[in-house]
């Protein structure tokens, strides 16, 4: 039977040898592997890309402050859509394959979201041009607001803060205004080992002390330890839950009883919302205050690094404190002083938040429906479990099961084989996949946080299982040459951070001409 | 459903290799009485079709800039975003990656990263420039906070002429940060609009960790800080620039020119639509001394194992992943793909285009101004401004803008929008040309402005 | 001074000899290099990426025709997404690197074109709703005609051909219609030997007998030889100008005289119209009817293939004949019969034409203006010529120059270096750019017919003649393995055809189970 | 301008590397009379946001489908084509490819083509299809031609039931070519409009090449054609079935179930929106054994140099580029985006999706045909239909339609329209329903129908 009825996958283990040793190229392209110089090197001045229309004659207002030091340089339009294509194509996405990068929740971009954003009613209004001319983007914040309540079991939101850190923020800053209120900021915020780095940064930000609570055998906090530092001086308690052991903290409504007992508030880190949205309303649970990132369980796009959307959703005591702008029953609340507004603590940021985020996101609840959010997290908790039952043997996972939305494991099952976590990772590249969140949460040694999401099919997982059983056994087996230069194949081998942070080059510099850079 | 590749074969066979009777099995962690056990009460999921009706009606409901003679600004200005621009945003490398942490397969984000930055520090005149925060505002806020950290001081003065926006933001966030915010009251003087250089040098003292203002302010009125500058450096202290319309840096003296020490500004205008108001383009540009002290992500360059150029995210010990509540700021998630927005526009415009596209909007401006300081009754306030000026109208301006909302156009700010509180702002009108505005657009303001104050 | 400084372009020259020799991946990836299934090998008959609505129950009106049998693998959108990005990445494209396929004219998509063609007062109309309805679709198809009109200097267009081969269908129609209005369609068409295929088969479709003409030493038609042709039972002929070889035919004027003194009619081939848009009207020369490949000189995309759009422009003693629909004096004229049809030869096509197309063409010609046409001639045949000066003397050019826009080789420069035209095209891949156009035209033996196209950069350029050079000088030197199996660094080594034709398996298969294979 | 990336400065160091004075040296070929030397009478060069707003004027003035109640088919269909297909389709490396000619670096378009023709023959029920043609009217043209070849025979039956512009196409395009074509004369019989198998059967003979008939035909009629072909190969004639709206295929049975031949469409439906009629879809499946006579393009499975599965361009012996006058077809671009269009939909579809959609589009429809038979004066001349049937009017329906599409709803195809020159059809009214069309539209129609014919 040859090879050709069967139709099946192709398998290219053989790929190298067929090929001569070292194929050079004089322009350093290989095939659709193209380098691409910077904006700075291709372009020129005078150069461009767009037709500015002719500028009529009128007397300069700039009364002496023409610029005249202007150097930048230009492409016409063909070469920047080359540029960028080319760019582009040496990055790694989700559109590409499973990223599997654990605590952000890296889902499908619909398509349909991108279309909606983009119609002129949304993408086209100025936030100061009269309200009245904007009703539809009103309602719209308005709908998107009750979603997020209903979702949360939570009796108020506020939409403006621009990611989940501003959230974080604005979370923390209606605790700090309340218990200011009450006449004590208090000077303590409690915070897991197992915290995101915005939390304690959060925290420290509005002037509390952080405390650190730890983690149990188990990987959530230990409630013992923390009711041990409950008193007085603690203003809340910051808990991620799902946590990002991508565990669900059991004794949640215990501890917010605890913290509430004292006097203190209960944040809640929402970046895991995906794993519960649809089956747990946080209300629920004691929260006061929690950031949502739209960018995560509500699937705008990551963008390479933002731009998201932290909407808050606030518990009755701490609903007076929300900050403007928000719209109540139709009406946008924005001005220092507005009827309403007397407690809030102020405003986040110029304008309402991210309405380019807030279309998206209210397109994709709608999309999905509340019997739809609530199957996204119960199949991204399956697809986790899943990874996590298939890979526990090969690799080493610090915890039992179930997990929530993401699986974490350890650098145990590395222990003696010289490969590291960070190899293990970078090898992950040679294999066509992004690398999990690495060495994160610092809980746990060489921790591999592995967060599949629901958009992942069953052949995506047992693919990426089978990449990751195969590599462990490489692992074991002794193959460190596979791990340590590692990636290989992607367009570049590993790059020296160390030369980076020593002597910073941040942005583009003429090359000095070697003439003169030899005197 | 249809962003659901499991079909309900695969869930049930996923689960029987768990060894769960159900996916509730997998709950179990949470407390019973906590777990639904049925959808919350919301409507069902729909068709692509449905949805995108449902989105369609909203939208429709909403008077867009591009259908009205269109003259707002205070913050956010409507300019032609190159198709390309938004073709290349939407590629799915760029759209659907993360924060550039595996550089090996993150060089295309990290390279246009580095490129924004380059651009965004020539721009300005400064040294060095970080990949973006969220906004203006905040932008503003954290320079703010970063004086604070390079002068050991915590007083910072803020010009009447800066975005009052941009001022709440300031007062709201560091009321629990220990910062002292002097805000200087906007006075609407006639040629220089909320101009009060001689009274921030007055104010400066040595407790004073920056002075804070806006070029062109929220009158659209400019200046040279040159002297400001120097008075607020003698001192100690250093002079923040904040700018919200970046087109002007085509045109005007950069502020890293004047002497600036950070300058903050919104990136809107050259990198993505008005959306409302946001997402939107933080930029942040300073002098090199200052690096470390600077917040959010920095691209830089650095060799891979081969030796070959590549890029990083660096400098990284300032940042809250690795420094926690040491860091300096709080940020993660900050502007990417708007700073892409950017960096293809600048690249699409170049040094000579942009410097034409400036000129452009100053230009059609001053006709604008001229042709509406020549109506009886209005009062041009503005001496030298770039593309934005201010009215005083016979009346208040709220009920005029409203009037011309109704006849479908869309005549710009006025003083109640931003300063609810101070009545003597009021009869302020706040208008913004760019090169998207028209002869008819003029015409038809001119008008119904004629109409609306009689 | 150290390699950081410079910032200049990274030389990779040593690229593999770091590289591990054979790294192997279990995936069969290799990096951002990801293998991709058929869908139906990776989707299921009842996964699906579309929420169709519920259906009503309605009493079935379908006969007992339904269908019981379909059988089709579907995916869910998020791999759908996944599917066709990791197909496109595979593929070369203008906007990744220079594209010189001569006769292709592969210029540079703007991407205004895109936005505009989906506005949905283009996209969304039906072709037949009451005109009364459409009066800006009327109006732009008026003000494209009036375009391409004045450009040509011809006084009649017809714009529903489908492409450029259903262009030459239509105008030779005319002619024919014309010949038998007359009374004698006559027998022959006079084809020179370098013109493209779609001629002859073009001829031949309408029962005419082909005739070719030979080509001088300078690569022009034998005008001497076309004289000696022409007798009364020429219908016709067609030639390419500026031709296939990318030159000017000189006496041009004075074949179109003959032609019209035997009576005949000469059809003149427009793929190459991007050369003297603006700069030369073929109506200037005596063309009684040509077509205007949209796809290539007015940008509209190519499409890996279509579709395109061939309106065709006519003299007046052809006009009465075009077919229908037309648009005349702001009406869409269209049914048989109607007035002002008498001696339309009829209709080519369902409805009026690529309308997709027109937008993008004349956004287009908007764009350029009248000046800007002509530079985009200037600058296409400066590019082209530049490429022939640059690199004559290192491979080798069959005639002198100036070439209008495209630059034409053979293989004598390999003569004796056992490295063909098609190996030295196979080469140009692992260089980063796609081959240009090989073995055509074919009155020169092992042609390349590269065309740069006006939107590439001097620069590109550049890099390209560099790249050309050095294999050419590798080639002289005895490199042979390097052209031989090349290329090595593209998605897939080189294909084999002969198999595919041998037994051609059109269609996916189910694969056969392998034990009743081997039965 | 923006698309041409030489500067003048370029442009002039290259003319002195060529030893030319000026641009025109290069031109010397061009006969002096005719080289212009100055520009056309044309406007001059535009920037995006002039050309954008004149385009967007045009697009203005003309109502589209989605602004209105829309129940127009005929040959054209409004399905919702999902955003991702979109996106997908302008993929640079999609978009701005050519014809895959060289395998090693176009397996992304040869992968789908492959993919296309696999997805065409199934749902065709036949077992070969060419990777597309221009659109269904021309596919049904070289499909007459194709049998021709076949069969070495010239006469062609037309059954009544073809689209109109497809039996003017081909009666336009044979011409010259030698073939006959016998056309049937459209019958509006009650039950089976169009309907004509037993004349078509009559008109048999040993000289025909083929029968060419439509499913669901141009009344919307659908029938078995089972007979026929047997009918038709007993004579040694092919049938040939032609097919104008894809979305059938998910509900109907399939034309090679009946035994076809040939199965022609256009894929229109599936891939791409209205467009006013262009570009569409040719889609063109055969029977195995035609298979060295169809025209067109074919992709072919096969291994590359490591012996990796791969796809290229096969069988070019039929075509134009390497038999010149002995091609099957002269046809070189063909639809390519297109047909990547309708692989994504149908990719997202899959057998279950089609099938519920078209269920959907066929409930709709008779909830349409019973609201609209119950008006008085209204007769449903439609037995068998799938999506779209026929109604004959009391009246004219030029004039209903145009008096309905004042009031901005758009209400099909008069027979007017299709038949100039049959006055016996101008009562008749074709209309379409798809998932597109709502309850509100039915109502606004039939209430609209309703005033219109009294
Ligand atoms: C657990 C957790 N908290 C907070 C954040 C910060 O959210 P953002 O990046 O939206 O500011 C993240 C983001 O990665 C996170 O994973
Ligand atoms: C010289 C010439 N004539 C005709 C054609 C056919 O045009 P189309 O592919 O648009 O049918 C081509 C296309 O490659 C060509 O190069």
């Amino acid at each position: 039977m040859s090879a050709m009825n069967t139709q099946g996958r192709p398998t290219r283990l053989d790929f190298d040898q067929e090929t001569p040793d070292a194929i050079t190229t004089s322009t350093g392209h290989r095939g659709l592997d193209l380098i691409e110089p910077l904006i700075f090197e291709r372009g020129a001045p005078e150069r461009c890309g767009v037709d500015v229309p002719d500028v009529p004659e009128v007397d300069s207002r700039l009364d002496g402050l023409e610029r005249h030091d202007l150097a930048l340089e230009g492409l016409s339009e063909p070469e920047t859509v080359r540029h960028f294509t080319r760019l582009s194509r040496k990055n790694y996405a989700i559109d590409m394959g499973l990223f599997p990068l654990g605590s952000c929740t890296m889902k499908h971009t619909p398509r349909l979201n991108e279309q909606v954003a983009r119609l002129p009613g949304f993408a086209d209004i100025h936030p100061l041009q009269p309200v009245s001319t904007v009703p539809g983007a009103i309602e719209l914040m308005e709908e998107l607001a009750h979603w997020l309540k209903t979702l949360t079991g939570m009796p108020a939101v506020t939409l403006s803060p621009k990611a989940g850190a501003h959230g974080e923020l604005c979370g923390m800053m209606a605790i700090r205004a309340a218990l200011e209120a009450r006449g004590n900021a208090r000077t303590t915020v409690l915070v897991p080992e197992s915290a995101h780095g915005t939390n304690p940064a959060t925290a420290a930000f509005l002037g509390y002390k952080v405390a650190s609570i730890p983690a149990t055998e188990d990987g959530r906090v230990d409630v013992e330890a923390l009711k041990a530092k409950l008193d007085e001086d603690v203003a809340a308690v910051m808990i991620t839950n799902p946590n990002t052991c991508g565990l669900f903290e059991r004794d949640i409504i215990e501890i917010a009883d605890a913290v509430h007992a004292i006097g203190g508030f209960f944040y809640c880190d929402g970046a895991n919302f995906n794993a519960i949205v649809g089956k747990v309303r946080p209300g629920d649970l004691g929260v006061d205050a929690m950031h949502i990132n739209l960018h995560k369980t509500f699937s705008t796009p990551h963008g390479g690094g933002g731009p998201g959307s932290g909407p808050v959703v606030f518990s009755e005591a701490l609903a007076p404190y929300v900050p403007r702008p928000f719209v109540r029953d139709g009406a946008l609340v924005e001005a220092e002083g507005a009827e309403g507004t007397e407690d809030s603590f102020g405003r986040m940021c110029a304008f309402h938040g991210q309405m380019g985020m807030f279309t998206r996101a209210l397109a994709y609840m709608k999309s999905h429906g509340s019997d739809g959010l609530r199957q996204v997290a119960e199949d991204a908790v399956l697809n986790a479990n899943y990874i996590l039952h298939q890979l526990k043997d090969d690799l080493s996972a610090p915890y039992g099961g179930p997990c929530m939305h993401e699986a974490l494991f350890d650098e145990r099952f590395l222990k003696g084989t010289g490969v590291s976590t960070l190899d293990f990772a970078k090898a992950m590249i040679d294999e066509g996949f992004h690398p999990m969140t690495m060495y994160f949460p610092l809980v746990v040694a060489g921790a591999m946080l592995v967060e599949p999401t629901e958009t992942e099919s069953r052949q995506s997982l047992d693919e990426f299982i089978e990449a990751l059983r195969s590599l462990a056994r490489a692992a074991k087996s002794g193959d460190v040459a596979r791990f340590k230069g590692a990636p290989y194949l992607a367009p570049m081998q590993r790059l020296d951070e160390t030369q980076a942070a020593r002597k910073p080059v941040l942005s583009y510099q003429e090359p000095v001409p070697e003439a003169q850079a030899a005197e | 459903m249809r962003y659901l590749p499991l079909t309900d074969h695969d869930r049930r066979d996923m689960l029987s290799v768990l060894g769960a009777q159900n996916i509730d099995d997998l709950f179990c962690d949470v407390p019973r009485e906590a777990l639904l056990d049925a959808p919350v009460d919301l409507p069902p999921h729909a068709s692509e079709m449905a949805v995108s009706r449902s989105m369609r009606a909203l939208a429709g409901q909403n008077l867009a800039a591009g259908d009205a003679p269109f003259f707002c600004g205070a913050g956010a200005y409507r300019h032609h975003i190159p198709a390309s621009v938004d073709h290349i945003i939407q590629r799915g490398e760029f759209l659907t990656a993360y924060t550039p942490y595996q550089p090996e397969i993150a060089q295309g984000t990290l390279q246009y990263l580095f490129e924004f930055q380059t651009q965004v520090a020539r721009l300005t005149g400064m040294d060095v420039a970080n990949a973006s925060l969220y906004d203006g505002s905040t932008a503003c806020l954290e320079a703010i906070l970063m004086a604070g950290r390079v002068t050991k001081r915590s007083k910072a003065i803020l010009s009447g002429g800066l975005h009052p926006h941009y001022r709440d933001v300031v007062r709201s966030m560091t009321r629990f940060t220990g910062e002292e915010i002097v805000c200087a009251d906007p006075d609407p003087a006639v040629g220089a609009p909320g101009s009060d250089t001689a009274d921030l040098m007055d104010r400066l003292d040595g407790d004073t960790s920056c002075v804070v203002v806006q070029y062109p302010n929220i009158f659209g009125h400019i200046e040279d800080f040159t002297q400001l500058a120097s008075a607020a450096q003698s001192q100690g202290a250093l002079l923040i620039v904040v700018m919200t319309e970046p087109v002007a840096l085509g045109a005007i003296k950069a502020p890293g020119a004047m002497g600036a020490d950070i300058v903050v500004g919104e990136g809107q205008g050259l990198s993505v639509g008005l959306q409302f108001g946001g997402p939107y383009l933080g930029l942040f540009a300073s002098k090199q001394k200052y690096l470390r002290q600077m917040p959010g992500r920095l691209c830089g360059e650095t060799v891979d194992a081969k030796g070959e150029r590549g890029y990083v995210l660096t400098l990284s010990t300032r940042e809250q992943h690795i420094r926690r509540e040491k860091a300096t700021s709080n940020i993660c998630t900050n502007s990417g793909l708007c700073a892409l927005a950017f960096t293809a526009h600048m690249a699409l415009l170049g040094g000579a285009g942009l410097a034409k596209l400036a000129k452009l909007n100053h230009a059609r401006a001053v006709q604008l101004a001229q042709r509406l300081e020549a109506v009886p009754g209005v009062e041009l306030l503005s001496g030298p401004f770039f593309n934005e000026f201010t009215l005083r109208l016979p009346c208040k301006a709220g009920p005029v803008v409203e009037a011309l909302a109704r006849q479908g156009i869309l005549a710009g700010v006025p003083g109640e929008r931003l300063y609810a509180d101070r009545t003597a702002l009021h009869d302020l009108l706040i208008l913004a040309v760019t090169e998207t505005t028209t002869d008819e657009d003029f015409a038809a303001l001119e008008a119904a402005l004629k109409g609306a104050i009689q």
